[in-house]
């Protein structure tokens, strides 16, 4: 019976906030309390089950756990067994530590959302799919089951940047669905790809075969290798536009810049990272040559998503798109972390993955509090703000120093490891990229200081500091990075046998 | 031994003498009612008889192929299928306009109704065809229904000139596949599709290969224009535009799903031996490609220009009849006839929920201009819902049944190696998103232009329902369909009934 | 006689009676007075002043409808004739179901003509 | 086969005249004419074929009756159709018969 | 193609003139006759060539052409019209062995010739350019298909009982009884319609001088003129003969009465049909426009139709009667 549960653990926190939305629609739309208060209940349950999950899940023994198969569909073939199609949930290092990520910053943004003034119901309905599709993104064990719900965040947050946007929301939301729609077309013409090659979608069974040498050595006979190698290529497209690799960047600054902090935080903090999983899950344990083929290529990019991203980070003003292009920065030392193609590169990928979710995520609930009290993110008119607000430039401070990878919160931690990675194999690409840190140090630092300290802005005047409701949520978000930081193993125990195998099977 | 009349078993056709006997019953009984009286009893008789007919096509799915009238009238499971869906289309555009006709011209009120009957029977012809005149007089009896259905709006010159457009593109299309019908006779001097494979195959071997293949050709292009695919499918959005809505969507669904039996049956029926012959790979295939191709590309691309719903719904249909075409194209695959049918079956729900709100919004707003939709999240938050749900599942999102239609068809392609034609149908989706998210973006993110509620009707309503749940069943589990469709006989659609005595 | 020489003789018959008027008013040509003047060239309409007018006026719609019914019952008859040559021989082979087989043809032609008497085609007004 | 290349190629001009005339003439009722010219070519063809076909026998023929009800009921539909065009319009150029736009 | 080839429709040709020339003459006494006036009784013997003079001045009268007019048409109207008039008498068998062309569909030859005529009337209508006489011609047309329906309806019957459509076979298998006793109700449409189809009294109307000056031949003078008016006569000839071959049995004699000459026979008949159309002409008023097309459309089709199935019915309750 217990052991039932447990196995059903996965699927019942993937659709856990549904609970949520059956509720919201009973709740007359005029009701704003009851609705805020019904959508943020909604977020504790996923929360808990997903930490649940963490503390049940056995680290030593690594591999898939959890795992739980519900048959169904199956599509007949010609000469091979029929596909079939399952909920195959199930968690496994690379997984889980996400998984949790991604809970717990989907309660902190319903935490977040008691800013939003409009169509309420609306706005928790689509929030708590889109945390349905964010879950179901990382524990479904099957590709088919991933890309449906990686759909689901598309389609929900279309909506949510779309409804709830600033002054341009709409051309936001059509650049968002357009290039993540070319990204999903992408992922299914992969899909397909791989299932012609593997004739499964199972992850187990997918990656038994990308690693079965006889398949291998079929795989790199002259006509197919064409095509697993464009099968590669639409896999890192389709991720690299999530991510967002550099020259795909451009829809995520309009969102990053119209979307309400709530959803942004939601966005930049797991919504981003669903690349860098796609990447890792599909890319590094699929494709072991090509991969290594590209990794220098990957490494290149990453280094221009650093450099790039920081410079222009630099030379902002406005705090969203400051952070915009932040997260382009850090998503390159991700995309360091993959090309390393090694232990401790893989794990400081995953590493940043997480560490950079709760940082954005703290500093966009930031702005939303700021926005919410000021009605401006432009650094220019918030000087001074420490006098006013001093708790609230404390967080911001915080935030700031774990975004530029102070030691002893987890950017530190993330960044250490992938450079360390890196060094590796590509050095010289790897010490480039240590000019990024440099750079990194001085964006954050000139926003922090130039909003934060000097004379205080004509605008800010009156401003009020936070209040509980606001803080506590901010100094969840602040502990987790910190916790992190002081204690890598909380999140390196788990996910260490995963990416150890995933490792020793690209030969890394 | 000649078998005559009475020596066939009449019960394998009893779907169509019941819309047939409707429709005759219906002419008269409008014509004895009071002119401008109550016409709700003749919907109602209409419904009737469609779901009765429904129902009988639905008991004989699974019984042997069977053909009739000197094997010119074929009923197999291919045709059982295709006659649900043709049934079903029309059941549910009946009901959805019960209260629509009402307002669009009393006076038509009865003539829409047997009319639509009278064209639904020639699509039912059409797919039971096993002779070139029988599928040609099934064919001209829906095309003839049709350009009149397009033009009842007798005084409004939009409706007229579609009805126009339509009746001399039409014309054309028919004389192309009859000139084509001719060369099939004259090289085989007979007219039912399965003998004329077999002689065409001999004529094909001894010299007559052009004549073999411009008469494919000389068909295929009425076939394309009938199905609304490029390049002929210039009609599509005049017509669509200028008919009645729920004329519109019987065009856009029943229409099409005929043109779709018309074109799987000829080229199967008939010149499926091409496959074997050679031409197939180098030539047919190559051209069913381009249509396809082209239909997706001109599709989506010109869609994204309209401001008028209807307009934007006619090219979206042309590219659905390009994602349509690529299963025959793709011969090689072992899908063909579930991965068609699977979409149209989707198409059909999708398509005639979007159309049925259109029409509740036209009502409403007396245009069908894009713009009519702003703020219908909140002049109608359910009608807004369906219409997103119809128009994601358009756009080929999961979890709906456009994605699973889509996503079949492409596993059909790829396991038939057609890689481009696959990548083509990708992307062109993608830009197809830009203006069926256009209407979502209408709904949801513009203000409406008065905030009064917009009514709909029950029937309407009940269309809608059961759209929404099929579309949506479609997509979560497609199971049921699947195993439905695996469970037919497809493959005697290839080859005659070698026994038409049951001896 | 052959095939041929019936139709032959048809030709005969054409020949014929395109030779009576060409005859006729060549002869005609010869006898008769040509003097052309201005009124004498005038459309009669009163007698007195030109018509006012085209006179290719648009005609009422009831000619139109009256043309189309006939091409309907016109090819009704198409099919109606090669059954009554084969009526013997079908009535033998078939029974009586032929005549409940036209019957049927022939009551929806009927509907079509009802249906036109309905709607006041077959008025002349 | 001498006789019937003959007939093929007054059915194929027949056909190509229509299609000329369906395509550029501006009077509503010549196109209508020449998309039954197009029907008729293809009579022609089966007519042909019926005696001089590689299999001759009277289904061409039979086929032939039902394409002529058929293009008479074209026809009439699309003479019914224009009717209620003209009525509205007042014309039957077809160029001037553009209501119908995105 | 030998020599009778042409010499027998010369030899016809002339036969029908002459019959047309006298039928003139006929039907202008009879008239006089049943009206009490004497009719024609200048020219010649008895009025004899009353018509030969009228022939002549047609002859000598100067052919105006309206300014107007679409000349090519007007010209060709009248020879467009009277051709086919002549063509059909091909069909047309007088005894066993006097015909011209044993046509196997004889029946529909002569409906599809004959209707070619319409054409010539509506061109003749339109290129005068002339009120009078496109409406004239509008209504000869509308007039003439209306009533080609209930005329091909109505002897499908004939065609049915017996089983061809070579006049010839008709005629033979009226051997033991005519087809006007069986197809009582065929012939009465028959003949009612194809006095419309002539365009007489009751039904003369596209030419009704009272109403439309002289309808679609307003504008036409001398030969012209001639060639309409030939054609009428020479369908009165045509319609008399055909009406005889279909219901009145051709050149079978009545009551075995077989020594007078089938020939003969056949004239009589062929009078008698004459005659009555004369006869009608001098009895009925004309009847009005509406009243005319719905006399086609509301009865005479619907009768020919329930004609068709009766006759089916009679084919069963007799079977081997006939």
């Amino acid at each position: 019976m217990m052991e039932q549960l447990q196995q059903a653990l996965p699927i019942g926190l993937v659709f856990s906030p549904l609970i949520g939305v059956i509720v919201l629609l009973c709740i007359p739309r005029d009701k704003a309390g009851w609705l805020k208060g019904v959508g943020i209940l909604a977020t504790l349950p996923p929360s808990v089950l997903a930490l649940l999950l963490y503390f049940q899940f056995d680290a030593r023994a690594g591999g898939v756990q959890f795992e739980q198969r519900l048959p169904w569909f199956q599509i007949q073939l010609p000469q091979i067994p029929p596909w079939e199609v399952a909920f195959h949930f199930g968690v496994d290092g690379l997984s889980l530590p996400l998984a949790v990520m991604a809970a717990l910053v989907a309660t902190l943004a319903a935490c977040a959302s008691v800013y939003i003034q409009k169509r309420l119901k609306g706005y928790f309905l689509l929030f708590l799919l889109l945390e349905v599709g964010m879950l179901g993104v990382f524990l479904a064990r099957n590709m088919f089951l991933f890309f449906l719900f990686f759909e689901v965040t598309l389609v929900t947050l279309f909506f949510l940047i779309g409804i709830w946007g600033s002054i341009y929301r709409e051309k936001a939301a059509n650049r968002f669905l357009l290039y993540n729609g070319l990204g999903s077309a992408f992922l299914l013409l992969a899909m397909i790809g791989l299932f012609v090659l593997f004739q499964s979608l199972d992850y187990s069974r997918m990656q038994e075969m990308a690693h079965d040498s006889r398949i291998q050595a079929m795989l790199a006979q002259e006509p197919v290798n064409n095509i697993v190698r464009g099968i590669f290529l639409c896999t890192v497209v389709a991720f690299a536009i999530k991510l967002p690799m550099f020259p795909f960047h451009t829809w995520m600054l309009r969102v990053h810049a119209e979307a309400p902090p709530a959803v942004v935080m939601i966005h930049s903090g797991v919504l981003l990272k669903m690349g860098a999983y796609g990447l890792i899950r599909f890319g590094v344990e699929l494709f072991p040559q090509q991969m290594q083929a590209f990794a220098g290529v990957l490494a290149l990019l990453g280094l221009i998503n650093i450099l790039y991203g920081a410079a222009l980070a630099f030379v902002q003003n406005e705090l969203r798109r400051l952070l915009a292009y932040a997260s382009v920065s850090h998503m390159g030392i991700i995309l360091f972390g993959i090309a390393a193609l090694n232990v401790s590169g893989l794990t400081g990928a995953v590493f940043q993955a997480v560490s950079h979710g709760f940082i954005s995520a703290l500093l966009f609930f930031f702005i939303g509090s700021l926005y919410e009290r000021t009605g401006t993110t432009d650094i220019r008119q918030l000087g001074g703000m420490a006098r006013p607000a001093p708790v609230l430039t404390g967080i911001f401070l915080a935030g700031g120093l774990a975004l530029l990878g102070l030691p002893g919160m987890s950017g530190f931690i993330s960044e250490f490891l992938a450079f360390l990675g890196l060094f590796h194999e590509e050095p010289g690409l790897a010490a480039a990229g240590v000019l990024g840190l440099v750079l990194a140090a001085a964006y954050t630092l000139r926003a922090v200081l130039k909003a934060g300290f000097g004379p205080v802005a004509e605008q800010i005047k009156g401003m009020a500091d936070t209040r509980w409701p606001e803080t506590a949520p901010m100094m969840v978000l602040l502990s987790c990075i910190i916790l992190i930081g002081v204690w890598p193993d909380v999140l390196g125990e788990p996910m260490k046998v995963t990416i150890q195998t995933i490792a020793s099977r690209i030969g890394g | 031994m000649e078998k005559y009349f009475l020596d066939y078993d009449w019960t394998v056709m009893a779907p169509e003498l019941i819309i047939l006997a409707a429709a005759a019953l219906l002419s008269v009984i409008d014509l004895l009612l009071k002119e401008g009286g109550n016409r709700r009893l003749l919907g109602w008789i209409s419904l009737a008889a469609v779901i009765g007919a429904g129902v009988v096509a639905a008991q004989q799915l699974g019984d042997p192929a069977y053909e009739i009238l000197s094997d010119t009238y074929r009923v197999d499971d291919f045709a059982r299928v295709f006659k649900l869906i043709l049934l079903a289309g029309t059941g549910l555009i009946l009901l959805g306009s019960f209260r629509e006709m009402d307002r669009e011209g009393k006076e038509a009120r009865g003539e829409y109704i047997y009319l639509l009957l009278a064209a639904l029977l020639g699509g039912m012809m059409l797919t039971s065809s096993a002779d070139l005149i029988t599928l040609f007089v099934g064919l001209e009896l829906l095309s003839l229904a049709s350009y009149i259905l397009a033009g009842i709006r007798r005084k409004r010159t939009d409706s007229n000139e579609a009805a126009w457009k339509y009746v001399v593109m039409g014309g054309v299309s028919s004389a192309f596949i009859l000139y084509g019908m001719s060369f099939v006779y004259g090289l085989t001097g007979t007219t039912n599709l399965y003998t004329a494979q077999q002689r065409l195959f001999e004529a094909y071997n001894s010299g007559y290969e052009p004549f073999v293949l411009l008469s494919l050709f000389l068909m295929l292009l009425g076939f394309a224009f009938k199905a609304a695919s490029a390049p002929f499918h210039m009609w599509a959005p005049d017509v669509y535009q200028g008919a009645a809505t729920p004329v519109t969507s019987f065009l856009a669904v029943v229409s099409k799903a005929a043109a779709f039996s018309l074109i799987l049956r000829v080229l199967l029926g008939t010149y499926l031996f091409l496959l074997q012959a050679g031409p197939w790979q180098e030539l047919v295939a190559p051209a069913l490609l381009v249509i396809a191709a082209a239909s997706m590309v001109i599709g989506n691309t010109a869609a994204l220009r309209q401001t008028r719903t209807k307009r934007m719904m006619a090219y979206s249909s042309v590219a659905h009849a390009g994602y349509m075409l690529v299963p025959l194209a793709a011969v090689a695959g072992a899908m063909l006839f579930e991965s068609t049918i699977y979409y149209l079956i989707a198409y059909l729900f999708m398509t005639l929920g979007a159309f049925t709100v259109l029409m509740v919004v036209e009502r409403e707003t007396g245009n069908e201009h894009l713009a009519s939709f702003a703020g219908l999240s909140r002049r109608s938050p359910l009608a807004a819902a369906a219409m997103t749900v119809f128009l994601v599942s358009l756009a080929g999102i999961p979890i709906t049944a456009g994605f699973f239609g889509k996503f079949y068809i492409l596993i059909h392609a790829v396991t038939a190696r057609e890689f481009w034609i696959a990548a083509v149908m990708l992307v062109t989706t993608v830009v197809s998103y830009f203006y069926y998210f256009g209407v979502i973006r209408m709904m949801y993110f513009r203000p409406p232009s008065d905030g009064k509620k917009v009514p709909i009707p029950a029937g309407a309503a009940v269309v809608i329902l059961i759209s929404l749940a099929g579309t949506l069943l479609l997509g979560f589990l497609p199971q049921w369909t699947l195993d439905f469709l695996g469970q037919m006989d497809w493959m005697s659609t290839l080859s005659p009934v070698r026994d038409t005595l049951g001896q | 006689m052959t095939y041929t020489e019936n139709y032959l003789s048809v030709v005969g018959f054409i020949l014929v009676g395109l030779a009576l008027p060409a005859a006729a008013l060549t002869v005609g040509r010869l006898l008769r007075p040509y003097q052309p003047s201005g009124p004498k060239a005038m459309a009669y309409e009163s007698g007195v002043l030109d018509p006012t007018g085209d006179s290719r006026v648009q005609f009422h719609v009831r000619y139109y409808l009256f043309a189309l019914l006939f091409v309907i019952f016109d090819v009704e008859a198409v099919f109606l004739y090669p059954w009554a040559v084969a009526y013997d021989a079908l009535r033998a082979d078939v029974g009586l179901f032929i005549l409940a087989e036209m019957g049927i043809f022939v009551f929806f032609l009927v509907i079509g003509l009802v249906y036109a008497w309905k709607k006041r085609v077959l008025e002349w007004t | 086969m001498m006789p019937v290349t003959s007939y093929l190629a007054l059915g194929a001009i027949l056909f190509s005249v229509g299609l000329y005339g369906v395509l550029t003439k501006r009077n509503a009722v010549v196109v209508l004419f020449c998309v039954e010219l197009m029907l008729n070519a293809a009579n022609i063809n089966l007519v042909a074929f019926s005696k001089y076909g590689l299999y001759s026998n009277q289904t061409g023929q039979v086929f032939t009756l039902f394409t002529i009800t058929i293009a008479a009921a074209e026809a009439a539909v699309g003479v019914a159709i224009l009717f209620a065009l003209y009525r509205n319009q007042n014309t039957v150029k077809v160029d001037r018969y553009n209501s119908l736009n995105g | 193609m030998n020599g009778w080839t042409l010499f027998g429709p010369v030899t016809l040709l002339s036969v029908v003139l002459l019959f047309v020339t006298y039928a003139i003459l006929f039907e202008r006494k009879v008239m006089g006759w049943m009206q009490g006036r004497h009719g024609p009784n200048r020219l010649g013997p008895w009025g004899l060539l009353q018509t030969v003079a009228d022939i002549l001045k047609l002859l000598i009268k100067e052919d105006t052409i309206p300014r107007n007019a679409d000349r090519a048409m007007f010209k060709a109207a009248p020879v467009i019209a009277f051709v086919p008039s002549f063509v059909v008498l091909a069909a047309i068998p007088y005894t066993k062995g006097l015909l011209f062309s044993d046509l196997a569909v004889g029946l529909l030859y002569y409906i599809a010739i004959s209707s070619i005529t319409t054409i010539g009337i509506l061109s003749g209508g339109w290129a005068s350019n002339n009120k009078y006489a496109l409406l004239g011609s509008m209504r000869s047309v509308a007039q003439m298909i209306s009533y080609e329906i209930p005329l091909v309806m109505s002897v499908i019957g004939v065609v049915m009982a017996a089983g061809t459509l070579n006049l010839t076979g008709i005629v033979e298998s009226q051997k033991e009884v005519w087809f006007i006793l069986p197809q009582i109700i065929g012939f009465v449409v028959f003949f009612i319609a194809s006095l419309a189809e002539l365009n007489r009294t009751p039904f003369d109307l596209p030419e009704a001088e009272s109403e439309l000056v002289a309808g679609y031949h307003v504008e036409y003078s001398g030969f012209r003129f001639a060639f309409f008016m030939l054609a009428e006569y020479v369908y009165v000839y045509a319609m008399a003969a055909l009406t005889t071959i279909l219901f009145l049995g051709g050149w079978n004699p009545l009551f075995g009465i077989d020594f007078i000459p089938p020939i003969f026979w056949f004239a009589l008949k062929f009078l008698l049909m004459v005659f009555l159309l004369i006869w009608i002409r001098a009895t009925l008023p004309r009847i009005r426009m509406d009243q005319l097309m719905q006399l086609g459309w509301k009865v005479l089709l619907p009768l020919s139709l329930i004609n068709i199935f009766l006759s089916a019915v009679l084919k069963e309750v007799f079977s081997g009667w006939y």
